[in-house]
């Protein structure tokens, strides 16, 4: 197409007054109904808003809650609608003039979001840990992030007894963005989703109530890294629309595929060049690479989860994973299986440098949460041996370990939040010492869950990981189920330690306390312990739905 | 459907261990109770089994099957063949032995006593840690998955209940020391978890190698059922590839190598028996590693009989390095567990060497090996604890003329370790002759070598007895208490087991035989016949 | 003139603004590079959208700019945070947390 | 019959388990229920053999299965059992020298309050020497075999407060098991060979098998012999043994025990009938002990010592005549016999002497106790001219027998054997005069010991003088009795053949050199201890002596080869393990940590540092792609 005709696209517009462009116009149809969760969560952020607006100070705090939970449940039977509807198998479709596809792993993983952001925001809700100060119960966040740390204005806001009410909205537009990006199903969504999810991230990173500098620290450390990250994301995304002339998932396939077989050869040198395919693909995986936290991509991991607030760490551990990972998974199976033998051995290397990295570091961590993100690394490792399987059973094998691991990680970091000392919580593994003998409950309870994430059997951590190796070396990446049994003995090692620590040495006179939490962390931990031993003893079913759920449309 | 026996053996042991686990803190004598109840109550349903048992009928009895795990290609498949209803029974058999010498073991010692009493501002609210309760609960646990293990006909349920097995062991050595320990609290404590840590690590990396073994077996096979891939194997429809089946039986032998304990993995062994507590001990020589050789004949040679027979020759020689190397580092031991653990290395070696000498007699000598030697090991292991929680120490030196204070302990302690070196007329006797014989059959050499193993066991046994039992009475060993009636009780009947399976083994070998045969023809072999027929 | 030129403008600039995040100390500046390279993605949008000869590319050029825009709200909002508590500016003041 | 043959061991194993079961309510019966039940057996004994001699020579063997003991596929082992002439003599022997040395032991160990105990040990003890020599197969025959080991380690050691005695229990039964392992080898080779441990169907199938697998059948049957018949090379814990009660050292290592060795060679007679070097080695073995015992005996002060030399040099005569072949197995049994009774005799008559002499063991220290002890005296001293082989007792016609055999043997070797066992006998007739005139001739030597005051030498109790008048009476007339009508030969031939070898000198001649050498014997031994006094503290004595007095070095050689270097051998083992074996593990864990500390370096907090990373990463990651497609 020459030049003066690309220029005749906007000058019809503009200049010439005809009705015919007007009736050119075709209004676009949206399935509102099956876009149903996604409103319904973006619907209530945008409600808790104007309560943060209009409420009284008093009521914000029930208000919120209440809002958020009901979203959150509502927008889980939505989706139960959907996929009871068969949107999940047989009516699976692009939706929304092929911004978002409702598919099987749609579902599975914006239900999986959802229960996870559920139990998590009980742990944001929770008020009984920390000391009420000034008679008034405070949850773990700023009383007012904006003032200064230790200034009068912050004393000031502590003693009005402000809360930061302000982060249940912000989950609910996070776990939005998180609804969509597993279903983005062109290029464009895909990066506005990010964003979506990730800024109100950035902020709920810096509003901890205890040590509030780390805390702003890891904000910061996460929001320029993720900025970063999504530049490169977004200019991946501009070479592939350079490269196929569109940034829907379906037609960038199909110029890979090259079903599309005419190219104008005016294009010729950006249409359909693979190099611009190539490089673009790469940053792409990188933005998606990034937030998964895979090794070389990981390093903001450890810092921010360490920094931000336990339940926003917890949070942010789940759910961020599971979306990502769902996205990762619709890119590389649905956009670029074409090139598998071009990804395939980098990803190879990326999942094996990300098993051996994240456990082998996570060996000499003296601090409980930096301890679990590094476990956390290792586990994006043994997903992605699954994606990497590039078999149905892979996907299913990806959307299982996705499930039992999220709940795991909320529980844990829902018992990290319980384990405190004068400087709230203590999480210096020093001080975890001779847990198991002051409150034996908990420590197990904490047991239970790294022996999950250890992968040991009976667990969800074991159905999950022997689901991802057999797919992957059905998938012929036996080398890499070797590599992640490697890894787990390796990892294994820290796990145990934790349990050493907590069980076999005497407690130290100044340890921590455990506080009594309220029923809603109780509820968090339990979930997560029930599923954990569920999965563990009976995971048949949840396996039958990750299976069914298991095929991408296109 | 008729009454599921072979899971309510498993599962009733594991409620009791839940109901245990359940008992109030300060009502300490009551959880040791149900415990034993439970215990013993199980091995009623073991003796129904081995009575329900017909050792002329299938390969598998008393089996169970039901879906568990589709996706996986994973039943709850159950079934016994004799060797597997043998070790149930004695599992079942000696756990109740286990609590009842623990009895005390558990009880808050006084110095965790004292130093809760010392602790920070939290030791005003009751003292919360169960150990009591938990100890007797956690052997339970392994009672029932140990039992499982058995039973398990399919390999993925196996392969669970291996790993699984490994954590309540895991807080057993390292949450309920010796108590007879050298140097100080803090420094038992370390050496302890140390223990702990050493045997929980080296059984994960060898579960989770396996566990790649038994995800390739997957892909291979497509299903774990044993029966299936038996099926398979026969009808043609399954042939693994030479090197494939090599790898897949690398992969298991060295899991159950790792845990029977095979030289040169066995160093976790004499920390853990050293550390724990003498039942504990008992636990782990006498039963767990019993899965470890149990899991060779019944998966090694089952599943892969090509790759068995190809890594004979070095297992072979790996087995008679543990025998020797066992006793010889026997010999050299100071501390008397660790001694014991050291024998049973030894041991061990003896039972491997049996199953991988492929003859009808090995095996069958291996399988009664497996149960002989957990009876007189737990009679030995647990006399000398009983000799080391009176005097508090473990170290052999500490003793002397004991056999003058307390002549019946001397007594059961020598009867226990004249089984351990395997005296005809008591039961390792039996399975030991049968093992020498069956590898002389079929590799001369080593049954030879293998035969100065009863010297060497001749040897510790006795200097461990002349330096602890005989000679002038050291001052610390005077007026030592002689055994009381719990001990008794828990020393006798095993000592007359040894005696009755040393002098009749005849219904045990009945039922192993046929089980015994299976398996030979699971490997396609033939006993060597003997160069003149003089039989007739 | 060859629109490829723009390219090589769009993935020049993409680099001088990688590289000030890589190299320059106060969190604005390196956010303003990030700023640079999320632009330099619109040019290479632009670009490619004459190129195609279809407006995709412009509209998208439109969502960077706008989640840009957001960006910087939530961003300046952090550092100054960052700034007040700490009186600096630098990244690499904000290193409690390694190892 | 037959059903009877069980209960010969029932008897003493009944009697084991009560006594060592019932606990201290029995100890004041215990000895006489201990006793008692010997003497059944022992009468159950002679009811069998009349009943045996009732039949035709060809069906005097009689056959009780109990029960089958091992069934397993392809390998059978019975609890079964056989009795023969030669079973039959030896049940005749043990049962008979057993309760006679119970009987003794009532009076000997009246004053240890472990004396139920120790009659518990003697009952097991009978019981499994039974059940040795009526066993119908070797895996049983093993049982019985370990199982007097057993005994005697229990009996040796019975005063465990002694650490010596404690040890010599511990070394008695580690070089038994030695000779065990040859046993066991033994059984393998069989069973591999033939199928079948089983006497009847081993033994007659030797001719359907290779010279070699029967040779090394019977070396180790041979090694076997040694350990428990105290031959060279597994001599050495005869001596120590005799730290036991001196009953235990008479009956079990004068009169039975150690005669097992024998026993097995003659049983597996027809192995070695086949295997020709076996026989040579076994030959030379007996050859080697019998001078080695005699040497040994001859320089010893401790006179329970001195005559534990004797008896390995007597066995050693025996396992001479078994190794001859057909030509020397009656003998052999003869002589054991024979040498039960008068060894059992000299050793009740030590005892006596000790029990007079508070316990004392030194020859040195004693002297001229004819006087005080007549009865003992007597009858040591009929045991003393029967050993040395004086005409018309009973060791004169059976080791005159051997010594004859030995020349039968004929060529070289013959000429070799004879002169060797004429040189025994020589050196016997010393020894054995030696201990007479130092015992019981000459002054008394003896003062008062540590504590001041001086023993009493005084006469034994009946229970203990009867005994030995019984078995002296053995010792004088057994001999005669077998020898004339050669009773003795036409007995036993049957179960063990025999052939009259072609001797090279006659019977007459060999019997007056015997004369000739045992005269000399004596007169040497008269001129050196009978004419001068004798120094109560041993001089320091030639070479051969002090080597003599040190089991010839042999100990020596054991403790510097065996135990030191054994303990080296384990000391080293020790650290291997843990530095080793471990230490590979170990290491790689540390060193895992270490380089989980340097990657820790690299996470340094700097955002600038992470976002290098992040770029490197993408950077690779492209040029992965671009290169992946390249090539």
């Amino acid at each position: 197409m020459s030049a003066t005709a690309v220029h005749s696209l906007w000058t019809m517009a503009g200049g010439v007054t005809s009705a015919a462009p007007v009736e050119k116009f075709k209004a676009p149809v949206i399935e509102y109904t099956q876009l149903a969760p996604v409103l319904i969560v973006i619907g209530v952020a945008v409600v808790g808003v104007l309560v943060e607006a209009f409420v009284p100070r008093r009521a914000r705090y029930y208000t919120q809650v209440f809002l958020t939970v009901v979203a959150l449940a509502a927008a889980f039977a939505a989706v139960v609608g959907l996929a009871a509807g068969g949107y999940g198998t047989t009516k699976a479709h692009i939706a929304a003039m092929g911004a978002i596809a409702i598919d099987g792993p749609t579902l599975f993983l914006q239900g999986t979001i959802l229960l996870t952001s559920m139990v998590a925001v009980f742990t944001f809700a929770e008020r009984r840990l920390d000391p009420a100060s000034h008679g008034k119960h405070v949850d773990s966040f700023a009383a007012q992030a904006a003032s200064v740390p230790g200034s009068d204005s912050e004393k000031a806001a502590v003693k009005a007894g402000f809360t930061t009410t302000e982060v249940f909205p912000l989950v609910l537009f996070s776990v939005a963005g998180m609804l969509v990006f597993p279903a983005a199903n062109d290029l464009l969504t895909l990066f506005v989703a990010l964003e979506v999810f990730s800024l109100p991230l950035y902020l709920l990173c810096a509003v901890a109530r205890r040590k509030r500098l780390m805390s702003q620290e890891a904000a910061v450390k996460y929001f320029l890294l993720g900025a970063f990250s999504s530049a490169f994301l977004l200019f991946g995304i501009a070479l592939l629309y350079g490269y196929a002339g569109s940034v829907s998932y379906a037609a960038i396939a199909n110029v890979v595929d090259g079903s599309v077989t005419q190219i104008d050869p005016a294009l010729a040198d950006t249409m359909g060049n693979d190099a611009l395919l190539l490089i673009g693909g790469a940053m792409v995986l990188t933005g998606l690479l990034f937030k998964v936290g895979a090794v070389p991509f990981h390093m903001w991991t450890p810092d921010v989860y360490q920094g931000a607030p336990t339940p926003v760490t917890g949070f942010m551990a789940a759910a961020t994973k599971v979306a990502a990972f769902g996205a990762l998974l619709r890119l590389l199976y649905v956009v670029l299986p074409g090139l598998a033998w071009d990804w395939r051995p980098v990803m190879w290397a990326v999942a094996i440098i990300t098993m051996l990295g994240g456990a082998i570091v996570a060996i000499t961590q003296t601090d409980i949460k930096r301890l679990l993100a590094y476990s956390s690394i290792a586990h994006a490792g043994f997903i992605l041996a699954g994606v990497i399987a590039t078999t149905p059973d892979g996907i299913s094998s990806v959307l299982f370990y996705l499930g039992a691991y999220s709940f795991v990680t909320v529980g844990a970091f829902a018992v990290v939040t319980l384990v405190r000392d004068a400087g709230g919580e203590a999480t210096h593994l020093s001080k975890w010492a001779g847990l198991g003998r002051r409150s034996p409950l908990v420590a197990a309870v904490f047991a239970v869950f790294l022996l999950a994430f250890a992968g040991i059997p009976l667990t969800s951590g074991f159905s999950g990981k022997f689901a991802v190796f057999k797919a992957a070396a059905d998938g012929g990446a036996g080398g890499l189920v070797v590599v992640g049994v490697i890894s787990s003995a390796i990892a294994a090692f820290f796990y145990i330690r934790v349990i050493v620590l907590m069980f076999f040495s005497e407690p130290k006179a100044d340890g921590p306390t455990v506080a009594v939490p309220s029923p809603l962390t109780m509820t968090t931990i339990a979930v997560g312990v029930a599923v954990t031993l569920v999965l563990g003893l009976a995971p048949q079913y949840f396996l039958d739905l990750a299976s069914q759920a298991g095929v991408f449309v296109r | 459907m008729s009454f599921p026996l072979l899971t309510a053996t498993a599962a009733l042991p594991a409620i009791g261990a839940v109901a245990t686990a359940a008992v109030p803190a300060a009502r300490r004598t009551t959880a040791k109770w149900l415990a034993l109840v439970f215990s013993l109550a199980t091995l009623v349903l073991a003796g129904i089994a081995l009575a329900r048992f017909e050792p002329g009928g299938d390969r598998y009895q008393l089996t169970e099957s039901h879906a568990w795990i589709k996706d996986f290609g994973v039943r709850y498949e159950l079934g016994v063949d004799g060797i597997g209803v043998a070790l149930m029974a004695l599992t079942a058999l000696l756990i109740p032995f286990v609590i009842l010498a623990g009895w005390h073991d558990a009880d808050p010692s006084p110095s965790s006593q004292q130093s809760s009493s010392r602790g920070g501002p939290n030791e005003t609210k009751p003292y919360r840690w169960r150990p009591t309760q938990g100890f007797f609960a956690l052997i339970l646990m392994v009672e029932a998955m140990v039992i499982l293990s058995f039973e398990a006909t399919d390999v993925f349920l196996f392969y669970i209940l291996f790993e699984a097995m490994l954590i309540p062991m895991y807080f057993l050595i390292g949450g309920f020391g010796d108590r007879a320990h050298t140097g100080s609290d803090e420094n038992a404590a370390a050496q302890r978890s140390y223990a702990a840590v050493k045997f929980l690590l080296y059984n994960l990396v060898g579960g989770l190698i396996m566990l790649a073994a038994v995800i390739g077996l997957y892909v291979v096979a497509g299903t774990f059922s044993l029966s299936e891939i038996a099926e398979a194997r026969a009808s043609g429809s399954l042939s693994m590839a030479t090197s494939t089946e090599r790898w897949l039986f690398l992969g298991f032998f060295f899991a159950f190598a790792v845990k029977a304990p095979l030289w040169p993995l066995h160093t976790w062994l004499p920390n853990a028996m050293g550390e724990a507590t003498s039942p504990v001990a008992v636990l782990i020589t006498a039963v767990v590693d019993k899965v470890g050789t149990f899991a060779m004949l019944r998966f090694c040679l089952q599943l892969f009989p090509e790759a068995s027979k190809w890594a004979t020759p070095v297992i072979v020689v790996l087995a008679l390095i543990s025998i020797v190397y066992g006793a010889l580092l026997a010999v050299g031991q100071r501390d008397i567990k660790r001694l014991i653990a050291y024998a049973s290395i030894s041991h061990f070696g003896f039972i491997v060497l049996g199953i991988f000498a492929m003859t009808s007699q090995g095996q069958s000598g291996a399988t009664l090996y497996m149960v002989n030697h957990g009876i007189s090991t737990a009679a030995l292991m647990l006399v000398a604890g009983f000799l080391i929680t009176r005097r508090g120490s473990r170290l052999i030196a500490d003793y002397g003329g004991v056999q003058k204070v307390a002549p019946i302990l001397a007594g059961t302690f020598l009867i226990g370790g004249l089984a351990t070196l395997s005296l005809p007329g008591l039961a390792p006797f039996v399975s030991e002759f049968l093992v020498l014989v069956g590898a002389f059959s079929a590799y001369p050499a080593a049954g030879i070598i293998a035969t100065t193993g009863i010297v060497l066991a001749a040897l510790y046994v006795l200097v461990l007895y002349q330096r602890t039992m005989t000679g002038p009475v050291k001052a610390e060993v005077q007026g030592m208490a002689d055994l009381k009636v719990r001990e008794l009780v828990v020393v006798l009947p095993l000592i007359a087991l040894l005696l009755f399976l040393g002098v009749y083994p005849k219904p045990l070998t009945e039922i192993v035989n046929p089980a015994v045969q299976h398996t030979m023809s699971d490997v396609q072999k033939k006993d060597p016949q003997p160069e003149v027929e003089a039989a007739k | 003139m060859n629109p490829v030129y723009y390219l090589y403008l769009a993935a020049l600039l993409f680099t001088i603004g990688a590289a000030g995040v890589l190299i320059r100390r106060n969190a604005i500046v390196v956010f303003m590079c990030v700023e640079l390279m999320l632009n330099a993605c619109n040019l290479a949008f632009v670009t490619f959208s004459r190129m195609h000869g279809n407006l995709d590319g412009q509209i998208i050029a439109f969502f960077t700019m706008v989640v840009a825009a957001a960006e910087v709200v939530v961003g300046l909002a952090i550092i100054v945070s960052v700034f007040r508590s700490r009186h600096s500016a630098s990244v690499d003041d904000a290193s409690l947390m390694k190892l | 019959m037959e059903n009877l043959i069980a209960l010969l061991v029932a008897a003493p194993l009944l009697g084991a388990a009560v006594l060592l079961c019932g606990g201290r309510r029995l100890d004041r019966a215990g000895h006489w229920l201990g006793t008692l039940l010997a003497a059944v057996s022992f009468v159950i004994g002679v009811v069998l053999f009349l009943d045996m001699l009732g039949k035709g020579a060809e069906d005097r063997t009689l056959h009780q299965k109990l029960f089958s003991w091992i069934p397993v596929e392809g390998f059978q082992a019975d609890v079964a059992f056989q009795l023969d002439q030669l079973s039959m003599t030896f049940v005749l022997l043990i049962t008979g020298v057993g309760t006679l040395i119970h009987i003794y032991s009532i009076g000997y160990m009246e004053h240890d309050e472990r004396r139920r105990r120790f009659f518990g040990y003697l009952n097991l003890f009978l019981a499994a020497m039974l059940i040795l020599v009526i066993a119908d197969n070797y895996l049983l025959l093993y049982v019985g075999w370990e199982g007097v080991g057993l005994a005697s380690y229990l009996l040796i050691g019975f005063w465990q407060h002694k650490p010596s005695a404690a040890t010599a229990a511990k070394k008695a039964f580690l070089v038994n098991r030695v000779g065990d392992m040859g046993l066991s080898i033994a059984i393998m080779l069989m069973f591999t060979t033939f199928g079948t441990f089983a006497f009847g169907p081993v033994l007659e199938a030797t001719g359907e098998t290779s010279e070699g697998k029967l040779t090394a059948i019977g070396l180790m049957l041979l090694l076997a012999a040694c350990g428990k018949s105290a031959q060279v090379p597994l001599q050495s814990w005869l001596g120590d043994a005799m730290e036991g009660p001196t009953p235990v050292s008479a009956l079990i290592h004068a009169a039975t025990m150690v005669t097992a060795g024998v026993y097995l060679i003659v049983r597996s007679g027809a192995i070695f009938n086949a295997a020709p070097d076996a026989q040579l080695v076994v030959v030379v073995v007996g050859a080697v002990t019998l001078l080695f015992g005699a040497i040994v005996g001859c320089a010893k002060d401790d006179i329970k010592k001195a005559l534990a030399g004797s008896t390995m040099s007597q066995i050693g005569y025996m396992i001479l005549a078994a190794g001859l072949g057909p030509i020397g197995y009656v003998f052999a049994i003869m002589h054991l016999v024979t040498h039960g009774f008068f060894k059992a005799g000299l050793f009740l008559g030590a005892g006596s002497v000790m029990h007079g002499m508070n316990d004392e063991v030194d020859m040195r220290k004693y002297g001229g106790l004819r006087k005080y002890m007549p009865v003992t005296f007597i009858t040591f001293g009929l045991g003393y001219l029967a050993i040395i082989g004086f005409p018309g007792l009973s060791g004169f016609f059976s080791k005159d027998k051997i010594i004859e055999a030995a020349f039968a043997k004929g060529g070289t070797e013959g000429w070799i054997l004879g002169s060797v066992a004429l040189l025994g006998a020589a050196i016997t007739a010393f020894y054995m005069t030696r201990v007479m005139l130092l015992t019981f001739f000459g002054e008394k030597r003896w003062q008062p010991d540590a504590e001041g005051h001086e023993p009493h030498p005084h006469e034994s109790p009946k229970s203990m003088t009867i005994p030995m008048i019984i078995l002296a009476f053995g010792s004088v007339f057994a001999g005669g009795f077998f020898s004339i009508g050669d009773r003795f030969l036409n007995w036993l031939e049957p179960v063990t053949g025999h052939s009259h070898g072609h001797a090279p000198v006659s019977a007459t001649t060999v019997t007056a050199a015997t004369m000739v050498v045992l005269v000399i014997g004596v007169a040497i031994a008269w001129t050196m201890y009978g004419r001068k006094p004798v120094p109560v503290v041993a001089p320091r004595g030639s070479l051969l002596t002090r080597a003599a007095r040190r089991d010839l070095l042999q100990d020596d050689f054991n403790h510097v080869v065996l135990v030191r270097g054994g303990e080296h051998l384990t000391r080293s083992l020790v650290y291997v393990d843990h530095t080793l074996v471990d230490g590979v593990v170990n290491g790689t864990a540390a060193s895992m940590g270490g380089l989980s500390g340097r990657l820790r370096k690299l996470q340094n907090g700097y955002a600038r540092t992470y976002a290098v990373s992040m770029f490197g990463g993408t950077a690779v990651l492209i040029a992965a792609t671009l290169l992946m497609r390249a090539v």
